[in-house]
């Protein structure tokens, strides 16, 4: 067991599985010479030699389209784009490309690969540096949406995102880098891609969540029980393929929910859980469906980011709400 | 501009191939000519989807693929079914794709062709990808890819040289300049004199080929291909042809070209060419030719035939391929249409 | 007054856009010489000059880039995009550009644009040509989506798009271009972009189309009312700013709604719809919200258009569904 | 490599300007440095965001803005606070941007210069499409963007390259090369020998420039920003120099680069050379240094009082910049926050 941190975690199972198989790779702007922005590579380029982990040129699209090149000749790519704001210049070959070549030729040729892109506000930093855009990205068939929110979950989901036969996209929440430690077992495990993890266990209403914005919905959840309310506390970790029925589950239980993103409301992916809730328990739904947002703007500049990013009081104020109904 | 045979049949340099090897890449142009016609007819009989003819394009394509080794990668474009199939797609996949199925893309074990790429560009990048993983796990695979004019115009061309440059990767980049995006001349698509010439930006070589001369193509791939193989990067050729026919079944070239143009081709046609070479040296006759377009019809029909006899496709094979595990049922989406 | 099908209509909004206000240009592949692949803007070259309508290269970003410069100097670009499958090349310029500008510069700096987009299936076209993403233009704030289903709107909304102040991404259903005919009006006229349009009263359920969904769902609810069903038939048009007092007055109204639409379930536009009348008229449902929508797959190819295509009767089927509740 | 000064402030040719004038160049550079320190200084004690120095790029970019007129576009990125203010951004807007505050980016009316780019790649097509569209509308404005080395890379150089000259637009792309892309040195970058060679490829002249020659700077984009005004199109600029900080506050180059090299280049800093020539011409003197430092700290700590004393930014502000119409009332979104 070690206690590592977010970024640590991920540091250690990109180390995992670039020493237990041969056919990893990884592969983005600096991740090499200086470890990455965030120095989630640190010392791999030193330990694995720059025929496993290369520094690229400054080019997204060649980055992704080059990966995915390498994953259907037998590799296993994990590529970084340095900011979700960056990413879009490879969301052609992330929709045209990654996520259609097993369905145009048949399952005859595939993209096992991994593109990790740290992601979300709440640091501060300059425009296109604080996106938070999973819902573009979980509208496309053929790609996994994972985000991990726990060093452990980091550490399971990475490696099981590698392992995975299919394109995996890993959102990483960039002010959680370093935000909480835990104990993580130095062994090489796997956290399944597709359930939700129940974190919490409630009775009076569920609190939906997933990566840096589960930091405040646990705190609400936290507030809320000392006033004697019974919160369960769903990570939703994995956004596609989702997890409908352990969804439902939970508030058939409780019958009322809250879903919490960073992300503008409007077309956030908290849409998708709230429609379904109401698609398959509406009759057991004692309240509306909340949802606690970013808001439709783009993302502010540090001076507004706390106009902007949703808080412990909203998420307790919406919770109340559906209690009050 | 390279090449080696002229458009009279005359030859510009002692050719590098026996006349017997030059009878072989004849038939094959013939098979390919065959496929195309046949498939601009079941076209307008409505058995196939858009089709997109490389009329005229023959040598390139025939040419580029003969200079590969039969594992090498081959990423291509709408256009290019003739360097598939030379490469390995078979003529039944091709058809059955043109039908609208996605069944046709999936290629034999053994066969290293991607499916046709739709979208201008992308692709380009894959086969640097491709190539690099050759490279990395130390075979002897390059990668080569085919792509238009138009297509030098997106940033995708532009990233996907620079990495294959940059990493040395085994590339082969073709462009087969056929004169035209859809309806935009390619003397409008760049300034530059030649698209050969944007090599140099990426410091790797760059050679103008005749397109509709087999031989001159072959020779230029072939030795794109030797430098790729012996560890010295990517490489761009640039085929000079014409796309003889229309952009697709849908285009209609009398509105942005002149017949005038498009009749001067004609006689540049890269299989008249080979014809008058091998006539020249007693290589062809008029029984011979009736021969091969009578094998060339009964290999296609067969293939069409073999396409159109596979049973429609399903609602689960369409739900089927978009991961390894079907892990959404469709009774997942609450319409209730799971029921069909 | 003339007779004119879709594609008529915005040919000749484009042609009174050209000749009353001399800062609209139109540029895109092929848009000159041939009229476009779809014609929209056949004879406007012949008619305006070279100097007005422009061919370009091959190159997405590039005219989405070029056509953002030409706003921002006090044009009134018109860019066209061939399909919408080419149109994630040019992703990064509307989220990260011309979306943004205006906030950037806090006002000093416009993008008013408009990007018409050619998209959806039924036309058994190639892979590509059929997409229907809808969803993940309409999650970017900053830009306005519409998308017209009758000559009528298509004419009005298109010139009231080319007026209005911020970036339209102009939706064009394919299948609908030469579907149906209508009476126009020669005249200038605009249709607010917003507000969405009642196109039938009903009162027992509610059916929400957009674009070339509107003809099966036009033809669902006259069979529904064959059956004394009244139904209430609202053709979105503007997916952002979304209208959403006028969604859910219809549904209190009716009790009752299904949302069809032919982009993939998951994450598709629909969950908004839904997830907003559960939040705002919970009490006013009397059953769940229906979603009517493509499958979580690639939009497939020629043979296999039939399975994936909402129908007629899936409509019909999920109406009756909210009735029987 | 064309330039008109040396490292020793010797002189190469005969230079077109005055000393008077030189002297202006310098005391703009000295203000830019002065600007350059102070925000580093801010960003260590928490008052900036993430801050992107450019010391060792002044020449560069005093340089081309002083190339330009008044109201010609320039759009360049994160660190072009020199080139922005020397072409009309005031210090206070930059200063202001810098303290993450969108108000930063609302220029003065007539000042026709973007808010700086933070994404590398796509503000160069903006260039093409302003210039294009000045040009339609009959203008003398012409259009610079400024780019580092690793933009080069990115898709969308390509684009706005080709779109610039296929549509002969009056732009100037200039190229600040100073080594490095974040921690990926230009040498790995492009396999091209210069970047200035990759203008071939697109039919537009390309030249290369010592970046840390104030005055070569100047002739090459006047000579370009001519020919672009003459309705001959557009060129590339390479400007070679170096950048004498971290990448960013943020970053640390002792991780990728050697203390020996960043030591050779501070005796080519661009301003040490101006001083150095000027000195030669009589034009410098102890006290006037001292002068200029302490009006460029005046006008800068001005500058910084004034962002400073902008009041906090509201919610209402946060939301009301999205359309010209507040279209979406923040009511609509229904966890209740609006009452905020
Ligand atoms: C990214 C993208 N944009 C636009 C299109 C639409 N389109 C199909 S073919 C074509 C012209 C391509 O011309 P070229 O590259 O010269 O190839 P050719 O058709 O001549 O073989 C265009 C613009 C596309 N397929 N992909
Ligand atoms: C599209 C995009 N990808 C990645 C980044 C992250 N990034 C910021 S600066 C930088 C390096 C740019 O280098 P260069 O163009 O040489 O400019 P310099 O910083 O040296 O001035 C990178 C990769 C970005 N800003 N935009
Ligand atoms: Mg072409
Ligand atoms: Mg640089």
């Amino acid at each position: 067991m070690n206690e590592l941190n977010l970024a640590q975690a991920l540091n250690g199972a990109l180390d995992t599985a670039l020493s237990s198989d041969d056919r990893v790779v990884l592969l983005g702007e600096d991740i090499g010479r200086t470890g990455g922005v965030f120095r989630i590579t640190d010392g791999l380029a030193d330990k694995y030699g720059t025929d496993r982990v290369f520094d690229t040129p400054v080019a997204e699209s060649g980055i992704v389209g080059a990966a995915f090149g390498m994953a259907i000749a037998g590799m296993r790519p994990v590529a970084e784009l340095q900011f979700m704001g960056f990413s879009y210049p490879a969301y052609d070959q992330v929709i045209n490309h990654v996520a259609r070549i097993r369905n145009r030729s048949n399952h005859r040729f595939t993209a096992p690969l991994v593109i990790r892109i740290p992601y979300g506000g709440g640091i501060g930093a300059a425009e296109h540096h604080s996106e938070s855009t999973e819902a573009i990205y979980a509208h496309i068939p053929g790609v996994k949406v994972v985000v991990p929110s726990t060093p452990r979950d980091a550490r399971g989901l990475l490696l099981a995102a590698i392992e995975d036969p299919d394109p995996v996209l890993f959102l990483e929440p960039i002010r959680l880098y370093r935000a909480i430690k835990e104990q993580i077992p130095e062994i090489y495990y796997r956290v399944d891609i597709g359930p939700v993890r129940v974190e919490r266990q409630g009775v009076d209403v569920t609190l939906f969540g997933w990566g840096a914005m589960m930091k405040e919905t646990r705190q609400a959840a936290s507030a809320l029980e000392e006033e004697d309310i019974s919160v369960e506390v769903i990570d939703v970790r994995t956004l596609t393929p989702l997890d409908r029925d352990g969804i439902v589950a939970s508030v058939e239980k409780t019958g009322r929910a809250v879903v919490v993103h960073e992300a503008p409301l409007t077309g956030g992916f908290g849409a998708e859980i709230a429609a379904t809730i109401q698609e398959q328990c509406l009759y057991s739904l004692l309240a509306p469906v909340q949802r606690v947002t970013g808001w439709d703007t783009v993302f502010p500049l540090k001076r507004s980011e706390g106009h902007y990013l949703p808080s412990v009081d909203q998420i307790i104020a919406a919770a109340r709400r559906t209690l009050e109904e | 501009m390279f090449g080696l045979v002229n458009s009279d049949g005359s030859v510009r340099d002692r050719l590098p191939i026996t006349v017997e090897d030059m009878r072989d890449l004849y038939a094959d142009m013939v098979e390919a000519r065959t496929y195309d016609e046949k498939s601009m007819a079941m076209q307008r009989q409505g058995r196939l989807a858009t089709y997109a003819p490389f009329r005229g394009q023959e040598a390139a394509q025939i040419g580029a693929a003969a200079a590969l080794h039969e594992d090498d990668w081959v990423v291509g474009t709408y256009r290019d079914a003739a360097l598939n199939w030379r490469a390995g797609y078979p003529w039944r996949l091709l058809v059955l794709g043109r039908t609208g199925d996605e069944r046709g893309g999936e290629l034999p074990e053994g066969v290293n062709v991607l499916p046709p790429s739709i979208t201008v560009g992308g692709h380009m990048i894959h086969a640097g990808g491709l190539a690099w993983a050759e490279k990395l796990q130390g075979s002897e695979r390059i990668a080569l890819t085919s792509f238009g004019d138009g297509a030098t115009s997106e940033g995708d061309f532009h990233e996907a040289m620079n990495f294959a440059a940059v990493f040395a990767t085994p590339t082969v980049f073709l462009c087969q300049n056929n004169g035209y995006a859809i309806s935009y001349p390619t003397a409008e698509q760049t300034k530059s004199k030649t698209i050969a010439a944007k090599a140099e930006g990426y410091g790797m070589p760059g050679v103008r080929v005749d397109g509709n001369d087999v031989v001159g193509v072959l020779v230029a791939v072939r030795e794109a291909a030797d430098r790729a193989r012996k560890g010295e990067g990517p490489s761009l050729i640039e085929a000079v042809t014409y796309r003889m026919g229309p952009h697709t079944t849908a285009d209609d070239p009398t509105r942005y070209r002149d017949e005038a143009e498009s009749r001067d081709w004609e006689d540049r046609d890269p299989l008249l060419r080979v014809r008058r070479l091998l006539e020249k040296a007693g290589g062809w006759t008029d029984e011979w030719q009736a021969e091969l377009e009578k094998a060339a019809s009964r290999v296609i029909e067969e293939a069409v035939e073999w396409a159109e006899d596979v049973p429609e496709p399903t609602f689960e094979q369409m739900m089927g391929r978009v991961f390894a595990e079907r892990s959404r049922s469709p009774t997942q989406q609450p319409d209730g249409a799971a029921d069909e």
